[in-house]
């Protein structure tokens, strides 16, 4: 499934917030490998250090100590070579530019010909189902549509790394399943490698090659699950006795981190 | 006694009315938002023109709206020309240079936080000072033309935007910087694709606060010194000569010039920042 | 606290730049002077000079330029010339002296603090009125808007008269004009805090089916809090200015209003620049007073503040 | 009772030695010795002291004749009832090197004038003169000048209005040499009209306790301004103690005070017809635009000076 | 598990929102019966009228069509009556007023005593595990907490019925199932009537007696399905069989509802 090429390496992490109520250790110890074209979901309770992880690698915090590396080199030169496209938990499109617009904004800022971009909206508003929305602004989009924009946008410049923080965190089950499915083939066709945050045990099965649970106070690593699915995935293994085992597996993992409090 | 009591009576039929208006179906048509004020005011009029006939006010204390609507008739081309000294020329010159200041300073305050919190306390400060003060100082530097007039409505207009463009500059969440940053976006770019966008809406509020200050910085500062033209030139010279229909004339195209002006940003602001959540 | 050094900078900033712009903005002045004892001046006469742009002027004659910062009556005084006024008339004089800035100052003062809670008293009825009832929202609104557009210093000395004539003298005529400019923010803002509460707070209470004062005590008022405050400060500031343009059609007899146009009449700059300088001091005092009632209020009431 | 004894007094500028002779009589209790419990209100910029007195402000006023007919004109019934200042004091003061030495020279020049019903006399003058007002290489460009002499001083301005009494000196206390400048005293080109008068509302004067109550605070009044005249320095320092804005100089008040007993000089507070009639006349001679259309009648009434001064 | 005593009853109700785009038609002939002990589920995809029904019923909105009573009257009259709590998706705690104080809340609007206030806050906040935090504002709090203490606030005046929409949607799944679990108990042992929104099905399969499912445009019931699991339900019932061939049920049935559009 994955390449044995290391993609992002992290190792002996830590992150300490200063705060008025003293430090919080947000990640402590960390150490994780993700190989080119892994799909890497992040679980645990709220406040373990999945955003921050994230962050972390997107070059949108600094750590205090230990390193990470992405491409094999720092999170801020990965950053400032457009390496990764990230997708917050809310869609964030901006309210005023229209969808293509908002889709439009990091290929005008990385300098790309007009025509150009007119090609890489087209195709990445059909990569997300949103033909024909492009010239509607945001609010005139449900949920659902929003957040898949914001995916295109991601996706626009073609980044080898999708870093996603609970995309799908607002939406309802059946969107969400949806979404999921068309996550897969995405990834599946394009080869990316994923890092993506959730709080749902059944989509993190679902989706990953690895599962990482993670526990918080201070946020850490507890165990991570190697999955044996193949690269495509119908919605019904679900129901298969393998993924309720590796399901349970994860929850058993959950639990403990909420016991330890 | 008999023209008290026609008043309450108008009072209380304006009244009435404009509560059937404005709890009635009909409430939310643009026609009736213009009507209901328009018969407040009218219904204000209307007792005034009364009280004055009716207890025989001095002229030269109140006139009668009646005598300041023929003067707004008879003295049409020296208002124009009052109009066009201090709003064209005194207000709108320095509501764009104090605009744009403010939008410099603001845009350099927001680079560093270490500027917004040095430009702000002193912005208020100058804020505070009164306009009685500060015109004749202005009058002093820039003479009794226009320019001076300029000068005092800029500095009035200069805190309000720069305020609220600055807080404005700041109103982009968390997420949205961040995403810049994803894109290994510089400043220049984060400021127009998203900075400035974000502070539209801020901006505007203090434009449309800016309006008023405008005019009536502008006219307040003719008090101080001036050529024999302008609407406070004139304000103050009839007030001395007791023509008070014509300093009444005066206020009412400053009120009707001020509501345009502020409606005429209202309008802007809502084809500018129709994405915002306040204007859809 | 923080806001110390940044503040300082600022200041330095500004007092370099006004240091520097003294020498252009009096040099004619100082040129006509020197002259008159006997200096040599570059061109040679006044009529001459006014050829030449302050900035040109003074690069003529540069033996002049110390002069500009010691000039009895200058266009521009210099920043310790207003400075010595200012310490000299608040320090150096007896606060009870007509000649202590501290006097005018509660001359000044009172008035507008009398002002200030009739124009909040105001603006805070009038607010409720609007939040309360739709005719005042659509018909009073508008005209509230109107009537910040009215020039002030036309409609004060008619208010004063019109007050003189019912025999009303004193502070409160003042204090009216002082009123009529604080009310307007205090109405805006309490009208957006007073609308602040969300649909589901209000649902909320309609689920209690609470009455409309009840609404109005649980909810909308301590959600306006933060609003109110707000207004205040922008409210205590206006009528300050009020109070201070009142000061001239009520017989500049005392206050920082009467200092300014005293001043200014009598070809005395430095006791205008004083007055303008206290006045806006006595501002900021009184807005920075705020905004530590303000975080105490609002830490009280379990809100936090930024 | 009140009424009958109480007096309020509106000035029109704010407390100088221009109004030396009430506050001396205040100080002085002459207005005590003759019963009376006067009220001095001070004036400033955007007081209309005939306003005051139509909305009941004040019982009596001071004005100058040109602002207090047109107020008549107006509507509004005001009458000269006492006049203490005999002379004018006004004029205009000009740059020497402006090459200005007689009023033709005016021509293209700026000048700056007091408006607030100040400007009838200067408009009289130049109609007279035949010189527009409406700027141009032909007439003068009027600026309305604020309450300080400094349009001149940055030579905004060529010529400004002064009262000898008080601006002119400001220019000199400014460091100008006399012989830098040239005045034009309104009194001297012919064009002077009265100055500070003491005014009541017509219908008031019917009343005879308000009649008996103004004879005796025109008499009163007269003792003041006869004192201060023989003691200009102790008038002058009267003056400072009741002014309260504490930014008035004794030197400069001094000054004034010598310069004002010049104009009250003449005068034992009656108006002199002839006086009245050359200020109509000139007013009446403002040309297109004339101050007043005709001769007024029942301006001023002699009643209050005949009984006050017997 | 539910006596046979209708407490809410909807017939034929209609709502349609008159908005600038066009009539929106949100509930469109939704016939219900709820009886006394009743725990109801309204499950459906976004914008399926859920939140508009619960409304309804609690006299927030009124309906364009049909009629619903609630304990036999009005839902106006039942609203002054004070019949029912309302949990809403958000705590909405008052952020000037303390924990015990929002508790407080319905209770001083009520007109109760101020010893009957304190014993009834002190019962509440034990029954919902937040004892010791009566005196902590609400920004002291954790968003679970938060919530909980919304729903303490709901129960303090003792009302019959619990209307609750999505009142754990912005929890984490181990909080939410914790929630779950006191919910449930509470239930029991009160024998109120609820009637809950949520978006998880496993969520609503755990919970109901009764699962609403609803379609949008326009808003409408399309499945209701009777829960046979008894009213003390351990966590692990959802590993059963059952618990997951209702879970299935419930899911064709959005299903259905998103293919619709
Ligand atoms: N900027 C910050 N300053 C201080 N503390 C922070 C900051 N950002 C995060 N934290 C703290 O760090 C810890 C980890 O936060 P993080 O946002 O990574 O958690 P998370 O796992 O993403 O939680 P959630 O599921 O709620 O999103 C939390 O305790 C949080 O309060
Ligand atoms: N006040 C309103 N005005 C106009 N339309 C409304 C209003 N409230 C709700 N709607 C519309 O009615 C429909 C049903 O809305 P409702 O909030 O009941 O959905 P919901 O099932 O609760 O959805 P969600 O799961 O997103 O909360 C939606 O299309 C919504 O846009
Ligand atoms: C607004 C206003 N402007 C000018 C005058 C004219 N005036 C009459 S006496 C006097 C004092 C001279 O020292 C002045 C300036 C006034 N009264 N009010
Ligand atoms: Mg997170
Ligand atoms: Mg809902």
């Amino acid at each position: 499934m994955s390449s044995d090429k290391s993609v992002i390496s992290a190792r002996n992490l830590n992150l300490t917030f200063e705060t008025n109520d003293g430090p919080i250790h947000a990640l402590k110890d960390v150490n994780l490998e993700i190989n080119q074209g892994d799909f890497v979901s992040f679980i645990g309770p709220s406040g373990c250090g999945k955003t921050t992880f994230l962050r972390v690698m997107a070059d949108l915090e600094q750590p205090t100590g230990g390193s990470v590396t992405v491409n094999g080199v720092s999170p801020e030169e990965a950053r400032r070579s457009r390496a990764y496209g990230y997708v917050f938990q809310a869609a964030g499109l901006y309210p005023w530019r229209t969808i293509g617009g908002n889709i439009r904004l990091p290929l005008e800022i990385m300098g790309i010909s007009k025509a150009e971009q007119a090609k890489r909206v087209e195709r990445v508003l059909e990569l997300v189902d949103l033909e024909g929305f492009e010239r509607k602004f945001p609010w005139q989009l449900s949920g659902g549509m929003q957040q898949r924009a914001s995916i295109a946008r991601a996706l626009s410049f073609d980044a080898d790394i999708l870093l996603m923080d609970e995309p799908f965190g607002a939406l309802d089950e059946i969107v969400r399943d949806h979404l999921n499915e068309q996550l897969l083939k995405l990834w599946a066709r394009t080869e990316k490698t994923i890092a993506f945050v959730t709080h749902s045990i059944p989509e993190a099965v679902y989706l990953s090659t690895k599962i990482v649970v993670m526990s918080p106070r201070p946020g850490r690593i507890t165990d991570v699950i190697e999955s044996p699915f193949p690269k495509e995935r119908p919605l019904d293994i679900r129901d298969s006795a393998e993924f309720l085992e590796i399901a349970h597996r994860v929850r058993e993992g959950l639990r403990a981190g909420h016991l330890d409090e | 006694m008999i023209w008290a009591i026609a008043a309450v009576l108008i009072w209380a039929l304006g009244w009435w009315v404009n509560v059937r208006l404005a709890n009635g179906p009909v409430s939310d048509l643009p026609a009736v938002k213009v009507l209901i004020p328009a018969i407040f005011g009218l219904t204000v009029v209307v007792i005034w023109e009364l009280l004055v006939v009716g207890f025989e006010v001095n002229p030269v204390i109140l006139p009668a709206p009646s005598a300041i609507v023929e003067r707004l008739f008879s003295e049409g081309p020296r208002l124009w020309a009052d109009f066009h000294q201090t709003i064209i020329k005194g207000a709108m010159t320095g509501y764009v240079i104090g605009g744009l200041a403010a939008l410099g300073i603001a845009v350099l305050a927001d680079r560093s936080d270490f500027l917004t919190r040095g430009i702000l306390p002193v912005g208020s400060f100058m804020a505070a000072l009164p306009i009685v003060g500060i015109a004749p100082i202005f009058v002093k530097w820039f003479g009794s033309d226009w320019e001076s007039k300029a000068a005092v409505v800029a500095v009035m207009v200069f805190f309000p935007i720069l305020v609220n463009t600055v807080a404005g500059l700041r109103d982009t969440s968390v997420m949205q910087r961040d995403l810049m940053r994803t894109y290994g976006a510089g400043y220049w770019p984060t400021l127009f694709k998203l900075r400035l966008p974000a502070a539209m809406p801020f901006m505007f509020n203090g434009l449309k606060i800016a309006t008023t200050l405008a005019l009536i910085g502008a006219i307040v500062a003719e008090f101080f010194g001036s050529p024999t033209v302008g609407m406070g030139f004139r304000i103050s010279t009839s007030f001395g000569q007791l023509a008070l229909d014509m300093v009444w004339a005066e206020i009412v195209i400053a009120a009707l010039a001020g509501s345009a002006f502020y409606g005429l940003m209202t309008l802007i602001e809502k084809r500018v920042t129709f994405w915002h959540p306040s204007q859809r | 606290m923080k806001s110390v050094l940044p503040v300082l900078t600022v200041v330095g900033t500004i007092l370099l730049f006004w240091l520097v712009a003294v020498v252009p903005m009096n040099m004619h002045l100082v040129a006509d002077q020197a002259q008159r004892d006997g200096l040599s001046v570059t061109p040679e006469t006044p009529v001459e000079r006014q050829e030449y742009s302050g900035i040109g002027l003074s690069l003529r004659n540069l033996h002049l330029v110390p002069l500009t910062y010691d000039f009895v009556r200058p266009r521009l005084p210099a920043p310790q010339q207003v400075a010595g006024e200012m310490y000299k008339t608040v320090f150096e004089k007896k606060i009870t002296s007509k000649r202590s800035l501290v006097y005018h100052g509660w001359v000044t003062l009172a008035p507008t603090l009398l002002g200030f809670f009739i124009g909040t008293g105001l603006g805070i009825l009038l607010a409720v009125g609007i939040v309360y009832s739709r005719v005042m929202d659509r018909s009073v609104m508008p005209w509230a808007i109107v009537s910040q557009t009215i020039p002030i210093l036309a409609l004060a000395p008619m208010v004063i008269v019109v007050l003189g004539s019912m025999g009303i003298q004193g502070l409160f005529p003042k204090s009216l004009i002082a009123a009529y400019l604080s009310f307007f923010p205090v109405v805006v803002g309490m009208v957006k805090g007073l609308r602040a509460p969300d649909g589901m707070q209000l649902d909320l209470l309609r689920t209690y089916h609470a009455s409309p004062a009840q609404g109005f005590w649980a909810l909308r008022l301590p959600a306006s809090v933060p609003y109110l405050f707000a207004s205040l400060k922008i409210g205590i500031s206006a009528s300050l200015i009020g109070t201070i343009v009142a000061e001239l059609p009520t017989g500049a007899k005392a206050g920082f209003g009467a200092r300014m146009l005293v001043g200014d009449q009598y070809g005395q700059p430095l006791v205008s620049w004083a007055a303008l300088f206290a006045a806006a001091l006595t501002a900021a005092a009184l807005v920075g007073l705020f905004s530590v009632v303000e975080r105490v209020t609002l830490r009280r009431m379990g809100m936090r503040t930024a | 009772d009140g009424h009958a004894n109480s007096v309020t007094l509106q000035l029109q500028w704010v407390t100088q030695a221009q109004f030396a002779g009430y506050y001396v009589a205040l100080d002085k209790g002459f207005y005590e010795e003759e019963g009376l419990d006067v009220t001095v209100l001070a004036g400033g910029p955007d007081i209309a002291p005939p306003q005051v007195l139509a909305g009941g402000g004040a019982d009596a006023m001071l004005n100058w004749m040109p602002s207090a007919l047109a107020a008549r004109e107006k509507g509004l019934p005001v009458v000269n009832i006492a006049q203490p200042f005999k002379t004018s004091g006004l004029m205009l003061t000009c740059w020497k090197d402006t090459g200005i030495t007689g009023p033709q020279d005016f021509k293209g020049k700026t000048i700056g004038v007091w408006f607030f019903g100040n400007e009838y006399p200067f408009l009289s003058w130049m109609s007279q003169e035949g010189i527009s007002t409406d700027g141009g290489d032909d007439g003068v460009t009027v600026l309305k000048q604020g309450f300080n002499v400094d349009p001149l001083l940055q030579r905004e301005a060529d010529c400004i209005s002064t009262m000898t009494y008080n601006e002119y000196g400001q220019v000199l206390d400014a460091g100008v040499n006399p012989d830098e400048l040239v005045t034009f005293k309104y009194e001297e080109q012919g064009v002077a009209t009265l100055e500070d008068g003491i005014y009541v509302l017509e219908d008031n004067l019917k009343d005879p306790v308000f009649e008996d109550k103004m004879v005796r605070f025109v008499r009163a009044s007269m003792k003041g301004w006869k004192y201060a005249e023989e003691n200009a320095e102790e008038a002058a320092n009267i003056v400072l103690d009741n002014d309260e804005t504490g930014a008035q100089t004794e030197a400069a008040q001094v000054r004034m005070m010598g310069e004002i007993a010049k104009l009250t000089a003449g005068s034992n507070g009656a108006l002199v017809e002839a006086d009245f009639q050359r200020t109509v006349d000139t007013l009446l001679a403002g040309g297109s635009d004339p101050v007043i259309s005709k001769q007024p009648e029942g301006a001023w009434t002699s009643v209050i000076t005949d009984k006050a001064l017997n």
